[in-house]
């Protein structure tokens, strides 16, 4: 019984979790229930994984709606993933934002702080799971308005500015997709993602088409900071609350990009060749210009947090790398990059908001020698940051040498070249950061310091740990992000 | 009477330096434990090898699966003679070196000694891993790991000029395996089909002439710890690390992992036959003997001691590619001797330059007037240790010298025996005026030593250099059985 | 029958003493520094002649004692000198020299035993060593060490030489060849550099004379004559030896003429001599074998008595400057005798060792009919007279005391000259001695009227050139240039100009990269900045780029 | 020239030209023939001799130096 219902149950719990928490009004309450909802989420995301891979695509009719009027939840290997992704990320933020919250925002919000967090995840879901182009719109939206609401509720004056910025900007991205679905549904008459590409089929001019592909690969690429969109991500990422940080850098771009991997491959994988040299060079180009000018930018901030939110538009280089290279190896390479960077820079968030909250600060000057009293929190720092790198033994390792396979395969030995040479940026931000934190006699700021508590310490060497587990042990999620691409690719019904 | 088993005692090879490390980080509060736990491995560590040695010398091949990180990357060790020689000499001298170390910090009072030993031993640990390594993944992780074990090693000091080396260091050796050894590897994988180490090679028939000769460019100059120029600038700034520390770059560990690396791949991943038919190794003799000859004539200026013997170091290695170069059995052999004779006698003389430091404050060769008179046993090692770098019988030096040579004549390749003429003259010329100006000159002070623990550490690798001469069986047998795989 | 000896062979006895003599004081180190060299010598003849031991090393087979008639001469006269040497030198105070010393002798016993390349070299690089620091013991930094290069040098040559011999031919053992190919060539030009073949020969007369008046008598003895046999035993009959080995002879000759200082004189003496045993090597003959080896033998006999008699009057005075010494016949009469001796077998004065083994090389090139090169040695040993005969002891021995004798020799160098005198006047007497060591030359005709007459004719030709021309033979101060010119003086003359040159360069260069830099510097910044705000985009200009970037995905879509 | 070395001089060839003569009685046992005329070694020597210093003192007139080496 449950288990047939368990696409919805995926967006409901969390969605039932924010109105509880919006009501309880009290701040430990709200945190209770946070944590329940996304525990069970996670639960049902793992359940839901393993039923796809036991059984197939599920696929979920609300109401029991056929899919030309209703919403069909279609669950496959590529959203499984990205499902899983999520859960697991939203449990440990949920563990590790208690003590975060209660030092960075004022009581009387903590309870709609967790509201928006569960909208949030809530919203990321449902953009994962929906088979509808519109529902995914509005998923997108749910999750877009509480992000702003979580980044403007930091405490620094310059959060305001830059959720007012990423509120403009994800306005426009959000209208940009809108406008494409709009163009589709004129064309093929329906806003199902299944039914368009049966109608695309029969589609004689894809002259709408090709409009329709741009708003709406324009408009994700807002979303997801595909550079030189990215512009409102720093500043974000940079004055958010820790917790919040730390899920929208693990989530939030990364369901963007599950969904521009969804439409392109998909949606048009078989009517404009995604692979083809014009699209792909536009794509492979600004994927190389992230990993590089926003790489290089981030080596010259002092503030961590906004040095870790440039390495995010540099990583997320490398995944939409992956996807334009647009053969299996490369796409399972970025689906592979989009899971572990998720988890290496949870971690890295993590453990910057454990120092922020002790010292206060996250300015790199300031916070010389921390590793001598934070040490398992710079080391966790540390981890994440060689797996940015992608030094062997990390799991950035294993995507980034998925994704040198691919650019090989793909007959592009200049590109593994360049994949290689930017890492190498990496070493210097992040050498940085290590030479810093572990061998500057302390500064006053980490002389007064003293460790992180253990409930922040366990969900951030969760983290950490999964880093240099997938790096010795890829299998699993190598396996994961290899079944995803080859659904992307039809190459598995 | 065996109940310890061959993958135990290769997985014991790790896990003794390795949990070395933790038994240094918990004892750090008492210094005579701390450095009994760093003794008590080193000799145990010993005594895994030289069993395993034994074993490979009888014809076992010890195998150990580690973990499959993804299709296609194993982590795996599995012995070979090569990897055994290398082990063997590192094993060796982390006990002396150990030894040595304990007298040099505490005659320094150097501060952070803890972290130093503890680095130190994953370094050894992370050799280990190199050493035994079965496919180019396990190998390049190791690799990667032992240059970031050494990074806090190198800026010990925690100097601005220390720090401004362990920069140059890291991003050096990070840089340099990331942007060119990695897709080195991964167009290895992706030609073979496979990255398991294979005596003979595994890129026989598989990429053209030119290609080969790229990819194995790609190789050498991705192993900048070779330090074949241009890539050798880190090893003279490593120099600000403290003596025990270069010691264990440029005999023990670092340097020797480079060449070891090269080597593996000239004789595992190409194979010699392949490099010797496609030529593909031909540009690197060139290569080679430039550094030869040119880190040669830098070194006859350098006043630094340190420095001199860095470049003398830069020199030395590239004997070692340079023998990978001519891709032959006899050069194999004589490359697999010269890591041995190498690491004993360059790890002598840095030993003989932290004594120096330590009982005189001595840096500069020109401070060393009568120095030998004054301490006798240092500059009577550091002469043997010179010796043995020209070349000169009866020191171990002359062992690889001379099958490189004899590889070099029989290759009918004069460019390498002009260079190996030139660069022997060179060596002379700088290392002989610093025994001369050691002995020869008055002694301003009185005879002082250096501390016990030095001097028998010293005295030791100065004699195993002789010994090495008189008795190279076993490193001779194993260098023979590389080519055997 | 070697196999009795076990490892013990008149080399590893004296090495191991040497390394041993550093660990004894007073009597014992003098007994030991004594006793050694005796036990070798004994060892030499102890050693029955047979194939010699092999054994294994780096998968080769190696002969280390290989006990022939040909090792067994010159580790007679290396032992001698090795013994006369030691208790010559035994009241040298320094014990570095003594032991260096010993292993400088061992090494060339060594050589002499050496039954293959690779052991050759060994020996011949302990030669190097042990007779590096012979010099160094004496203080001379520098000359030592140009002495060490110029050797490390012919070792590495030597070294490459062989291992192409073993890569060609695929053996370590000794045999006899052409020089044929660039390998041989290395090989060759190796072991001429220590026979002290011209142009490399400058080094002789550089380092000899820096030794101690003890040192010298070792450095004389070994280096060269250990040379000559591995040419006896590589290389006999090699057409090239003939004129290198002449070249040899004039130089030394001409260079000893114009030379002030005693030792120094001896120095190219040496090169002079070995240059008659180079051209027997060429001739290549039994017979010519034989008197190489009997001349190297001898030559060791008188050149050591020689050196002993400089060092004497070293030690006595101070001085080896013939331009300042005088009358020493009378102050020093001992020494004056072994010098007269000693001069008289190099000129090869009949009923000396000297005129034996000189006798012999004239008749191998008699007998091989190489009349240029027997005309033009008789002449060189007519010249060799005017110094050695003449010079030497016209200006040294006689004439107005220029100098003071401050220490007389003491009894242990008598002895040890006096012994070298018997040693040499002894075979010259009897030539039947020396033909046991070596028959090939029982044929020549030595102590015949004939020959003695021509000899005497020739001595006496030469002394009334030498009265004749006396003015043009004056000692004078100063140096002869040779070729060491080209690494002594040439760099000091060429690099201060390549320097200034090169600071030159320098300066532009600096001055160009100046100009680089700031502009570097100032891009940098501009970079940095722009960097550093790079996050601060307003967003008009993100809704910009999204417009852009929409109509080029279309324009790119549609293409 | 001073009279001593005059005499003395004197003395030497005199003394050669009687060898010289006793040389004429004595039996040769020549190898390339002219070695075995009388009187051969006499002016052989001479010739050998007097060019050995002739070319000597040449060539020190070229090539001696004053003084010494600068770095000995």
């Amino acid at each position: 019984m449950i288990a047939t219902h368990l696409p919805v149950l995926l967006i409901l719990a969390p969605l039932l979790g924010a109105i509880l928490a919006a009501l309880s009004r009290n701040g430990v309450a709200a945190w209770l229930i946070g944590l329940v909802a996304s525990a069970l989420t996670a639960a049902v995301a793992f359940a839901l994984l393993w039923r796809v891979q036991a059984e197939g695509v599920i696929s979920y009719r609300i109401g029991g709606w056929a899919p030309e009027l209703g919403i069909e939840y279609r669950v496959d290997a590529v959203n499984a993933f990205i499902v899983v992704l999520v859960g697991i990320v939203a449990v440990l933020t949920m563990i590790f934002a208690r003590r975060s919250v209660l030092a960075e925002i004022i009581p009387e919000r903590v309870a709609s702080f967790y509201t928006m967090m569960l909208l949030c995840i809530a919203g990321l879901l449902g953009i994962a799971v929906t088979g509808d182009a519109f529902n995914a719109f509005v998923f997108l939206e749910i999750s877009s308005l509480s992000t702003y609401t979580l980044i403007a509720l930091g405490r620094d004056r310059r959060a305001l500015v830059a959720a007012y910025q990423y509120l403009i900007v994800g306005t426009i991205g959000a209208t940009f997709y809108v406008i494409g679905v709009g163009l589709i549904y004129l064309v093929t008459g329906t806003l199902n993602l299944g039914l368009i590409v049966e109608r695309l089929a029969s589609l004689q001019s894809s002259r709408g088409l090709i409009v329709a592909e741009a708003f709406i690969v324009i408009g994700i690429g807002l979303k997801l900071a595909l550079f030189p969109l990215h512009a409102w991500l720093p500043n974000a990422y940079a004055y958010a609350p820790s917790s919040a940080a730390v899920l929208l850098a693990s989530t939030a771009t990364k369901v963007a990009i599950y969904l521009l991997a969804r439409f392109l491959f998909t949606v048009f994988g078989g009517h404009i060749d995604v692979g083809s040299i014009a699209f792909g060079s536009l794509l492979i180009g600004l994927s190389l210009a992230a990993m590089f000018l926003a790489s290089a930018a981030a080596v010259v901030q002092n503030d961590i947090k906004r040095l870790l939110a440039f390495s995010s538009v540099g990583q997320i280089g490398y995944i939409t790398l992956g996807l334009a290279l647009a053969n299996p190896t490369g796409i399972t390479g970025g689906l592979l990059h989009l899971f572990n960077h998720a988890l290496m820079k949870g971690a890295a968030f993590m453990a910057m908001g454990a120092i922020v909250l002790r010292t206060g600060t996250a300015k790199l000057d300031e916070l010389a020698g921390i590793g001598r009293v934070m040490p398992w929190t710079a080391a966790a720092l540390t981890i994440a940051g060689l797996g940015l790198i992608g030094v062997p033994g990390t799991s950035g390792f294993v995507s980034k040498y998925y994704l040198i396979l691919g650019a090989l395969e793909a007959g592009h030995g200049w590109l593994a070249i360049l994949i290689v040479a930017s890492s190498f940026i990496a070493v210097l931000y992040v050498g940085r950061i290590v030479e810093v934190v572990w061998f500057r006699e302390p500064a006053a700021a980490a002389r007064e310091a003293s460790e992180a508590p253990l409930e922040m310490l366990l969900p951030m060497w969760g983290l950490a740990g999964v880093t240099i587990w997938f790096g010795v042990h890829a299998e699993w999620p190598a396996g994961l992000a290899s079944a995803a691409a080859d659904t992307l690719l039809r190459m598995v019904p | 009477m065996n109940f310890l088993s061959d993958p135990t005692l290769l997985a014991l090879a790790l896990a003794l330096p390795a949990g070395a490390t933790l038994a240094i980080a918990m004892l750090g509060r008492w210094p005579n434990l701390r450095e009994a736990a760093t003794l008590l491995a080193a000799l145990l560590l010993f005594g895994v090898v030289m069993t395993l040695l034994a074993h490979v010398l009888a014809g076992a091949r010890p195998e150990l699966h580690l973990a499959s990180v993804a299709p296609g990357l194993t982590l795996a060790l599995k012995i070979d003679p090569l990897g055994m020689l290398f082990a063997a000499v590192a094993a060796t001298l982390w006990i002396v070196n150990s030894l040595y170390s304990i007298g040099y910090m505490r005659g320094n009072d150097e501060p952070r000694q803890t972290m130093f030993y503890a680095c130190f031993a994953i370094a050894i640990s992370a050799t280990m891993g190199l050493a035994f390594s079965s496919n180019l993944f396990t190998l390049f992780v190791f690799y990667e790991v032992l240059s970031l074990s050494t990074y806090p090693l190198v800026t010990h000091k925690q100097s601005p000029a220390a720090m401004r080396a362990g920069r140059v260091y890291l991003l050096t050796l990070i840089g340099a395996s990331m942007v060119l050894l990695l897709p080195a590897i991964v167009w290895t994988g992706l030609v073979a089909g496979t990255l398991d180490f294979r005596t003979g090679g595994i890129l026989a028939g598989k990429l053209g002439d030119d290609a080969l000769a790229l990819l194995f460019a790609l190789f050498v100059f991705g192993t900048a710890k070779a330090a074949v120029m241009p890539l050798h600038r880190w090893l003279p700034a490593a120099m600000v690390a403290p003596t025990p520390v270069s010691a264990l770059l440029h005999a023990v560990a670092v340097v020797k992992a480079g060449v070891f690396t090269i080597l593996k791949v000239s004789v595992s991943v190409f194979g010699i036959e392949t490099l010797q038919t496609s030529g593909a190794s031909q540009w690197l003799v060139y290569v080679a003997g430039f550094t030869i000859v040119a880190a040669s004539i830098i070194a006859l200026r350098a006043d630094d001691l340190k420095r001199r013997l860095a470049y003398s170091t830069i020199g030395q290695l590239s004997y070692i590619v340079l023998a990978a170069a001519l891709a032959s059995p006899v050069a194999v052999i004589g490359a697999g001797l010269h890591i041995a004779a190498h690491a004993v006698s360059k790890i002598t003389l840095f030993f003989a330059a932290g004594s120096v430091y330590t009982a005189e404050h001595v840096t500069r060769v020109s401070q060393m007037d009568g120095i030998g008179r004054r301490m006798p046993w240092t500059m009577g090692a550091f002469a043997i240790g010179a010796l043995s770098m020209i070349g000169l019988p009866p020191t171990a030096g002359f062992l690889g010298k001379w099958f490189i040579l004899d590889a070099a004549t029989g290759a009918t390749d004069w460019f390498a025996v002009g260079v190996i003429l030139v660069s022997t003259v060179l060596n002379a010329a700088y290392f002989l005026p610093i025994l001369t100006r050691a002995f020869l000159r008055p002694a301003n002070g009185p005879r002082q030593e250096a501390p016990l623990a030095m001097v028998i550490a010293l005295t030791v690798t100065a004699a195993g250099t002789i010994g090495l001469f008189l008795f190279p069986g076993v490193p001779f047998r194993l260098a023979s059985m590389i080519m055997g795989g | 029958m070697t196999e009795t000896f076990g490892p013990l062979s008149p080399a590893v006895i004296l090495i191991v003493a040497g390394l041993l003599l550093p660990l004894l004081k007073g009597g014992l180190r003098n007994g030991l520094f004594l006793a050694a060299p005796v036990a070798a010598l004994a060892l030499v003849w102890a050693l029955p002649l047979g194939p010699g031991i092999a054994i294994d090393w780096l998968g080769m087979q190696l002969v280390p004692l290989a006990p022939d008639r040909m090792a067994r001469i010159f580790g007679t006269a290396f032992g001698i000198a090795a013994v006369t040497g030691a208790l010559y030198g035994i009241s040298q105070s320094s014990g570095l020299e003594k032991a260096t010393a010993l292993i400088y002798a061992g090494a060339a016993q060594g050589i002499a035993f050496a039954g293959d390349l690779v052991t050759l070299f060994v020996f011949w690089e302990i030669l190097a060593i042990g007779s590096t620091l012979v010099i160094w013991s004496n203080g001379n930094a520098r000359a030592g060490l140009r002495y060490a290069l110029i050797h490390v040098l012919g070792g590495v040559l030597l070294l490459a030489g062989i291992s192409a011999e073993i890569a060609g031919a695929g053996g370590v053992a000794m045999h006899p060849m052409r020089a044929d190919s660039i390998g041989r060539w290395l090989m060759l030009s190796g072991i001429l550099l220590n026979a002290g073949a011209f142009p490399l020969s400058a080094w002789v007369a550089d380092a000899y004379p820096k030794a101690s008046w003890s040192g010298a008598v070792f450095l004389s003895a070994f280096t060269t004559k250990a040379a000559v046999l591995v040419l006896i035993r590589l290389f006999p009959g090699e057409p090239a030896l003939l004129w290198i080995g002449l070249a040899m002879a004039v130089y030394g000759l001409i260079y000893a003429l114009l030379e002030n200082d005693i030792r120094k004189l001896l120095s190219y003496s040496i090169v002079g001599q070995v240059g008659f045993m180079v051209v027997a090597v060429g001739v290549g003959t039994p017979l010519a074998l034989a008197a190489a080896a009997l001349h190297a033998l001898a030559h060791i006999l008188y050149k050591s008595l020689l050196m002993m008699a400089a060092g004497s009057i070293l030690r006595a005075t101070g001085e080896t400057r013939l331009s300042a010494l005088g009358g020493l016949a009378r102050s020093m009469p001992f020494t004056a005798v072994a010098m007269l001796i000693g001069g008289l077998s190099l000129a090869a004065l009949p009923l000396t060792a000297g005129f034996v083994s000189k006798s012999a090389i004239l008749a191998a090139l008699a007998e091989d009919q190489a009349r240029f090169y027997w005309f033009a040695l008789s002449a060189v040993s007519a010249g060799s007279f005017l110094y050695i005969g003449l010079k030497l002891p016209w200006f040294a021995l006689f004439g107005a005391p220029r100098a003071t004798v401050a220490l007389e020799p003491a009894t242990s160098m008598k002895a040890a000259m006096g012994l070298l005198c018997v040693l040499i006047l002894g075979p010259g007497c009897f030539p039947g001695w020396l033909m046991e060591l070596a028959p090939e030359i029982a044929g020549v005709p030595i102590l015949t009227i004939d020959h003695i007459l021509f000899q005497i004719l020739m001595l006496i030709a030469a002394s009334c050139i030498f009265v004749g021309a006396w003015p043009l033979l004056q000692p004078k101060a100063g140096f002869t240039l040779d070729v060491d010119w080209l690494w002594r003086e040439l760099p000091r003359l060429v690099v201060p100009r390549w320097r200034s040159n090169l600071d030159k360069l320098r300066l532009s260069l600096s001055a160009v990269g100046e100009g680089l830099s700031q502009g570097w510097s100032a891009f940098r910044e501009e970079t940095l900045r722009r960097l550093t705000l790079a996050g601060n985009w307003p967003t008009g200009q993100i809704a910009f780029w999204a417009t852009a970037l929409l109509a080029i995905y279309v324009l790119i879509a549609a293409l | 020239m001073t009279a001593t070395r005059l005499k003395i001089l004197l003395a030497l060839v005199a003394l050669l030209a009687l060898l010289v003569v006793a040389d004429s009685f004595v039996t040769h046992h020549a190898s390339f023939g002219i070695d075995g005329t009388p009187g051969f070694a006499a002016w052989f020597g001479l010739l050998g001799a007097a060019a050995a210093v002739v070319i000597a003192y040449g060539w020190g007139r070229l090539m001696r130096r004053p003084g010494e080496r600068v770095d000995d």
